[in-house]
């Protein structure tokens, strides 16, 4: 079967690449161009160890063949932030214990971003159901779900002071 | 899973148990067959694609016929093999009521499945297979009757 | 002349020792995506190996035709059990003292099992080859349930054992059974069950489920022919045992084997054990000279690798007419799958389901265990708990809940009736366990007064008055659970691994400009080993956590230990690195008094100093001993600063919690709501709050998962019905509640440091305190005991046959 | 989880669609969302050779309110319905419902066109929409044709819409009818154990109007014409709401699965049924 050529922007830079059109997003991005922040958890869609930013939506990744994908612009949490950096999310995640192993942590943070794009100032309610994409085994989820409403005022006061 | 269910074949007795025992009327009557080979008068070799959906599974398998009740009671049983998809078993005993020009064919189908085509469509297996069997009585109402009236 | 300020409460705080909610140095490159987990490896050449599973529960293989998969281009090697068995690896040794096949020898015996190994150039050759791997399969008669495998005509699973009367663990009466393990006095206990002015009888069932960790099992394999080395990196909870067993199973000299657990993607127990997909990637390195890489998917996961629970526990509990405990009794059906591939102490085939007696003050017992195999997946492992010992909790508080209902008692007063009192510890048990410490009566009183207890009950009744009265159809359960854990397996004399000796280990370097690394024999898998080891240090050494790297997980560097797993970290490693960091203070102290210009009894530890004994301004602090230790000569004193500790723990700790549930559930439906869960733990020193409160939490949803509707479900010719994470049930942020803990303080009396482990307490205590809750909310309706997992239609049930839908 | 290979098509206009269904047959499939074709192709248990990616075809995405009628296009998505205030307005059933489906990231691609065309018996948008009456636009080879959503479906997955056509949109008639959309799942992402949507209009004191609909109860969405219709004419009382909730579940056929037995799915669909009446009602 013939592979394509495929476009993708990913964290801001192009990339071109060839592939089949059945290859899944996240193994374009994790073997092919050693973008290995999401992680693959159940590969049916249910945990969002994978979940990224496609063209401005919280998207699973394992759920998606790179064909589809093509001249997407996508944003993994290496593009979050400057490389070595933390943005007020991540660093929010650690100041309140919201992961232990790690591996769900990309995908959730991902995900938080942008619900906090989408509802700058939620409710705990609200993080809770838009943060049910993303399965977590370590911890419980209620230090994420601090750790989201602590970025939230954090972001929500930066903004403040800068108006 | 059991399903049960009756029908009546507009075509006299003889004629539905000889047609049950017609592997090109079987071939063009189950959904999906693609061969039916007969080995002997028992024995026959099934190739069926099952489609449901964007499910598509190719069941190889082998038929055995159980005709000692004839012309009344008629059984079969047959397993095959779907590969990645798994498994597939089951029977049906099929009993035969003479009611002169017509037929009442009354059935009990079993069925089951394993490997993934179980653990992934079990909530839909019964439907399916209710669907199914349904479609091979139906059609095979209408080439029993069709034939029978020509 | 030497300033003291700043004060020593300022030094403490620099350090960031014992007791500081110190956050994670782990969390900088998880937050930033740059975990380093076994998928993300990635090696020039590597290769993908993956396998061919068994569609069928039981079945001979009759054929296995791979002509067409290697026809494929870009498939390099098909593996069969045929290919392994010139070099003996056909078959592995299981923990459990049984053998398991690790490709298909001439059957199958549990769906999902492996049969093939097909190595391909990428994950996607691969998948299409085992596509084109042809078996044939002759089916057998399925068996799923223990009962029937212990039947007289009972078909036979393990072939391979035919004739065999006696197994690993003595006497096997039947074709289909494992073992039979007895602890306590049975005749004993059958004498004083049968004079009982009130005896409590139930079947208790804890269902099969999985620790299905986020991340499934991998590994990667590479042979390096130049050097004669094998690397491997895994998802290990215990690396240097992989070593051993794969020195022993390949032939290749240890030292010549490197086992490295990258990060973890989360164990819970399911990385304890040694996989069929480790032993091929090994063996396909070494055939193709080329790395390759193993990494199972999500219902892999599910179907074939170590399953935790499926123990049917018969019990009877006796009583005085007032309450007062005289005996307990219980016998264990335990369905042990298809290869006995449990992950307990050589000695314990039953793990430690002989903490029974729980929190309790029981004058006799007996435990039986009985193993059998069944056509399930192998496994058995401890999910979040130490070894059986979530199994045990669970009888046990659900006994207690049931001897209440028989003696028309309040469940929270029996409790408390009988628990051990302090003045007891330390307590001998009627198992055979000696308790450390506890004070169960304080912890219980400070959480019954915390959730407002009498309260509860009244709103209670109350409730069921207004159902009586049919103003609604809701009700409230009260889901009480007083835990007692067994946790740092273990001491030498009676606990090992395949022979290992489960001690652990603690190897410190410091460094002249008074930084450290130190290494331990354990692996973490989201417990923040990095940020609490070097807590334990900074407070035994003087330096700032911040300055001391933890490494572990790699066996060419890091000292021989266990693992992680059983919550054995902090009680058994946790208690080597104290030791090495006080043979550190002890030469150190050498060193000081050497420069100080006094005599070593003359200097004390102050912080992290040491000074002169009536002139504290007489000092020299640790960075500064550590430089010295590396460019002074000191008589008498080899230069550097280094230590090495093993630990062998005197005895196990005995970690305690009291928990309690508020539950609301809709008898119409089956659907229930957490309104409030209370969860006190004593874990003795507590060496980071913050993340103490973290395994709480995290322990608590798994339990809140495996009460509520989390279970490996198979249906009647083996099919695994649970294989996705559709079906497999694992709770989001929205399915789980907020929880509140707390803690009370009652150190180990033989740990270095009093710590106890806290990991898996959560998941030990709360799986009874949710159970608890749903039975509670319908005692009043007549409900004795039914089993989990307590999903919608299984509570609707409940309420159906209580006859509450009219 | 690798799916097998396939040939890739991305058609820019409905037209080429089709006659890419047409030119490949049962061997070709369209992919909207694809979080229900997507897994089953991984598992290798959906064989497509030739996935047809209507993505770029603009006009699918265009949803408008024009008179009384609403009309979305089939590949709108339920984050769309959600946050689109005007659908939101026209329709607050659909907002209610898709709230309820899936989770956050699968409605930002899952389409109201893939949920309905499917022919799952467990999707939500199926019953919905024959609660709402609405009707569904397919394209072929010979053209347009229209099918109601209550004639659509026939058994599980199989569906009206041939093999060569595509489901390009869907309209039903605005409404003001007091809504409700009660859904029983186990966790978020999981299929409805049972789920009801009803319509209730009140002209004073007395039902003029009720479409009530349930979906996981048979192997096709369940529009019950006889519960709707105890309704219509009483003044909703106890004994009337009794008697939709009877008619009702005497329309569905439930099957067991791992969300329980059939005994328990018909008690549950009867109070979720129940539920849903009573909600609509107060919104009446």
């Amino acid at each position: 079967m013939s592979k394509m050529h495929l476009k993708l922007k990913v964290n801001g830079e192009e990339k071109e690449l060839l592939a089949e059109p059945r290859e899944l997003l996240i193994h374009v991005l994790r073997e092919r161009l050693d973008i290995t922040g999401p992680h693959i958890g159940c590969e049916t869609s249910h945990c969002g160890a994978c979940t990224l930013e496609m063209n401005g939506k919280s998207v699973k990744s394992c759920t998606v063949f790179a064909a589809q994908a093509n001249g997407a612009e996508i944003t993994t949490i290496e593009g979050l932030a400057e490389p070595g950096t933390m943005n007020v999310l991540q660093n929010a995640f650690r100041e309140h214990h919201g992961l232990q192993c790690g591996f769900c942590t990309p995908g959730m943070i991902t995900r938080a971003h942008r619900l906090l794009q989408e509802i700058p100032n939620p409710t705990e309610e609200e993080v809770r159901h838009g943060m049910a994409g993303n399965l977590c085994r370590c911890t419980g989820y209620q230090n994420i779900v601090k750790s989201i409403l602590a970025a939230a005022s954090e972001m929500n006061a930066a903004k403040e002071a800068a108006e | 899973m059991e399903l049960n269910d009756e029908i009546t074949i507009p075509a006299p007795m003889e004629k539905v148990y000889a047609s049950l025992n017609d592997p090109e009327i079987l071939q063009e009557c189950i959904p999906g067959c693609e061969e039916l080979i007969k080995h002997s008068d028992t024995e026959l070799e099934a190739k069926v694609v099952l489609k449901v959906g964007p499910v598509k599974a190719r069941f190889n398998g082998n038929v055995t016929l159980d005709t000692e009740g004839a012309p009344n009671r008629f059984s079969l049983v047959g397993a095959g093999n779907g590969g990645v998809a798994g498994f597939a078993k089951g029977g049906a005993d099929v009993e035969l009521v003479d009611q002169g020009d017509s037929t009442l064919l009354k059935y009990t189908a079993k069925a089951e499945v394993g490997g993934k085509i179980a653990q992934l469509g079990s909530r839909l297996m019964t439907s399916t297979a209710k669907k199914l069997s349904a479609m091979f009585f139906a059609k095979f109402a209408e080439i029993v009757g069709e034939t029978e009236t020509t | 002349m030497n300033d003291l300020t700043p004060t020593s409460e300022e030094r403490s705080a620099k350090l960031k020792g014992l007791g500081h909610s110190r956050k994670r140095v782990e969390d900088a490159r998880f937050t930033q995506g740059k975990g380093n987990y076994v998928d993300d490896i990635k090696l020039p050449g590597m290769l993908f190996g993956d396998f061919v599973r068994s569609p069928y529960a039981h079945a001979r293989v009759k054929s296995i035709n791979v002509e067409a998969a290697l026809a494929l281009p870009g498939v390099i090697a098909v593996l069969t059990a045929k290919d392994l068995e010139p070099l003996n690896l056909h078959w592995m040794p299981t923990l459990a003292g049984d053998k398991q096949m690790v490709l298909a020898d001439g059957k199958v015996l549990f769906q999902g099992q492996e049969v093939a190994f097909v190595i391909a150039e990428d994950r996607y050759i691969n998948a299409d080859a085992i596509d084109l791997v042809e078996v044939e399969y002759e089916e057998l008669p399925v068996i799923t349930d223990p009962f029937k495998a212990m039947e007289p005509d009972a078909v036979v699973l393990r072939e391979d054992l035919a004739g065999q009367t006696t197994g690993a663990h003595g006497e096997r009466r039947h074709h289909n059974h494992i073992f039979l393990w007895e602890s306590g006095d049975k005749e004993a206990t059958e004498d004083v069950i049968n004079s009982a002015d009130v005896v409590a009888e139930e079947m208790v069932y804890y269902h099969r489920t999985h620790p299905c960790p986020l991340e499934t099992c991998g590994s990667v394999a590479s042979m390096d022919k130049v050097n004669g080395k094998l690397t491997v990196w895994g998802t290990f909870q215990a690396p240097h045992v992989v070593r051993t067993v794969a020195s022993l199973l390949s032939g290749i000299e240890e030292h010549n084997i490197r086992i490295v657990s990258p990060d973890i993607g989360g164990g819970f127990g399911n990385k304890v054990g040694v996989y069929p997909g480790y032993v091929c990637s090994i063996v396909a390195s070494i055939v193709t000279g080329k790395p390759v890489k193993w990494v199972e998917d999500r219902m892999d996961n599910l179907m074939a690798t170590a399953f935790a629970r499926d123990y049917w526990m018969k019990g009877k509990i006796s009583a005085t007419k007032d309450g007062k405990i005289t005996g307990l009794q219980c016998h264990v059906t335990a369905d042990h799958g298809a290869f006995d591939a449990c992950a307990d102490p050589t000695k314990f085939p039953a793990g430690f389901m002989n903490i029974c007696t729980g929190s309790y003050d029981i004058p006799v017992a007996y435990l039986g265990v009985d193993g059998v195999y069944t056509n399930k997946a192998p496994g058995g492992v401890a999910y979040r708990c130490s070894f059986r010992v979530t199994e045990a909790a669970y009888f046990i508080e659900r006994m207690i809940e049931v001897l209440a209902i028989e003696l028309g008692m309040d469940a929270a007063e029996l409790r408390a009736k009988n628990f051990i009192r302090k003045d007891q510890f330390p307590y001998q048990s009627a198992l055979g366990w000696e308790y450390d410490s506890g004070d169960y009566h304080t912890a219980w009183t400070k959480a019954l007064n915390a959730v407002g207890y009498k309260d509860l009950r009244k709103e209670q009744s109350e409730r069921v008055a207004a159902f009586n009265r049919g103003e609604t159809r809701s009700l409230l359960g009260i889901g009480l659970c007083h835990f007692t854990e067994i946790v740092g397996a273990g001491p030498v004399k009676n606990c090992d691994i395949l022979g290992m000796g489960m001690f652990d280990s603690c190897e410190i370097r410091i460094h002249p400009t008074g930084s450290a690394i130190a290494r331990l024999g354990t692996i973490s898998q989201g417990q923040g080993h990095a940020t609490t080891f070097a807590q334990i240090l900074a407070s035994e050494i003087g330096l700032p956590a911040d300055s001391i790297t933890i490494e572990e997980g790699d066996t060419d560097t890091a000292p021989y230990g266990l693992g992680t797993y059983g919550s054995r970290s902090t009680p058994v490693a946790g208690a080597a690195a104290a030791m090495a960091g006080r043979k550190i203070r002890a030469k150190a102290q050498m060193i000081a008094a050497y420069l100080l210009e006094v005599h070593d009894n003359d200097v004390e530890w102050d912080i992290d100093r040491f000074a002169v004994k009536g002139a504290p301004e007489k000092f020299k602090t640790m960075a500064e001993i550590a430089y010295a230790s590396y460019n002074q000569a000191v008589p008498g004193v080899e230069p550097g600063l280094e230590a090495v500790s093993y630990y062998d723990p005197p005895n196990m700790t005995y970690p305690f919690g009291a928990y309690v549930c508020v539950m609301e559930i809709d008898v119409d439906t089956g659907v229930h709501e957490i309104r409030q869960f209370y969860a006190l733990d004593d874990c003795g020193t507590r060496i980071n709050p913050m993340i103490i409160e973290g395994q709480v939490h995290g322990g608590l949803t798994e339990a809140l998962a495996i009460a509520m509707g989390q279970e490996i479900a198979y249906d009647e010719i083996g099919n695994v019905k649970t294989g996705t994470l559709m079906d497999f049930f694992i709770p989001t942020a929205w399915e789980t509640p907020h929880y509140t803990t707390d803690f009370t303080e009652t150190p180990s009396p033989h740990h270095p440091i009093g710590a106890k482990g806290v990991g898996e307490s959560p998941n030990v205590g709360g799986v009874p305190a949710f159970s608890n809750a749903v039975h509670d909310a319908f005692r009043a309706f007549g409900l004795r005991h039914a089993h989990m997992p307590h999903d919608q239609w299984r509570i609707w049930k409940i309420a159906n046959d209580l006859g509450m839908h009219g | 989880m690798i799916p097998a290979m396939f040939e890739y098509h991305r058609p820019a206009d409905v037209k080429s669609a089709v006659s890419l269904l047409q030119e490949h047959g049962d061997e070709a499939r369209v992919l909207a969302g694809g979080h229900s074709l997507i897994p089953m192709m991984k598992l290798r248990m959906a064989a497509v050779e030739h996935l047809v990616d209507i993505q770029d075809i603009e006009e699918l995405r265009e949803s408008k309110v024009s008179g009384d009628t609403v009309h979305i296009g089939a590949m709108v998505t339920q984050h769309e319905l959600i946050n689109n205030a005007s659908l939101a307005k026209a329709a607050p059933l659909i907002r209610e419902a898709s709230l309820q489906i899936a989770d956050p990231q699968v409605r930002y691609v899952g389409t109201i066109g893939g949920n309905v065309a499917n022919g799952d018996p467990a999707n939500d948008m199926p019953g919905l929409m024959q609660c709402l009456d609405a009707t569904y636009a397919l394209s072929g080879p010979s053209g347009e044709r229209t099918v109601k959503a209550r004639e659509f479906y026939e058994s599980a997955f199989m569906t009206a819409c041939e093999d060569d056509e595509i489901l390009t949109s869907i309209a039903f008639p605005a409404t003001t009818a007091g809504f409700a959309y009660e859904k029983q799942k186990r966790k978020i992402g999981d299929y409805a154990t049972a789920a009801a949507a009803v319509l209730i209009t009140m002209g004073g004191k007395t039902c003029t109007a009720a479409s009530i609909a349930m979906t996981n109860l048979s192997d096709t969405p369940v529009w019950s014409e006889a519960a709707g219709a105890a309704l219509v004419g009483t003044n909703c009382g106890d004994a009337d709401i009794a008697a939709a909730v009877a008619a009702a579940l005497n329309d569905t056929d439930p099957t067991e699965d791992s969300r329980g037995p059939v005994e328990f799915k018909r008690h549950v669909a009867g109070v979720i049924v129940r539920r849903a009446i009573e909600r609509a009602l107060s919104r009446a």
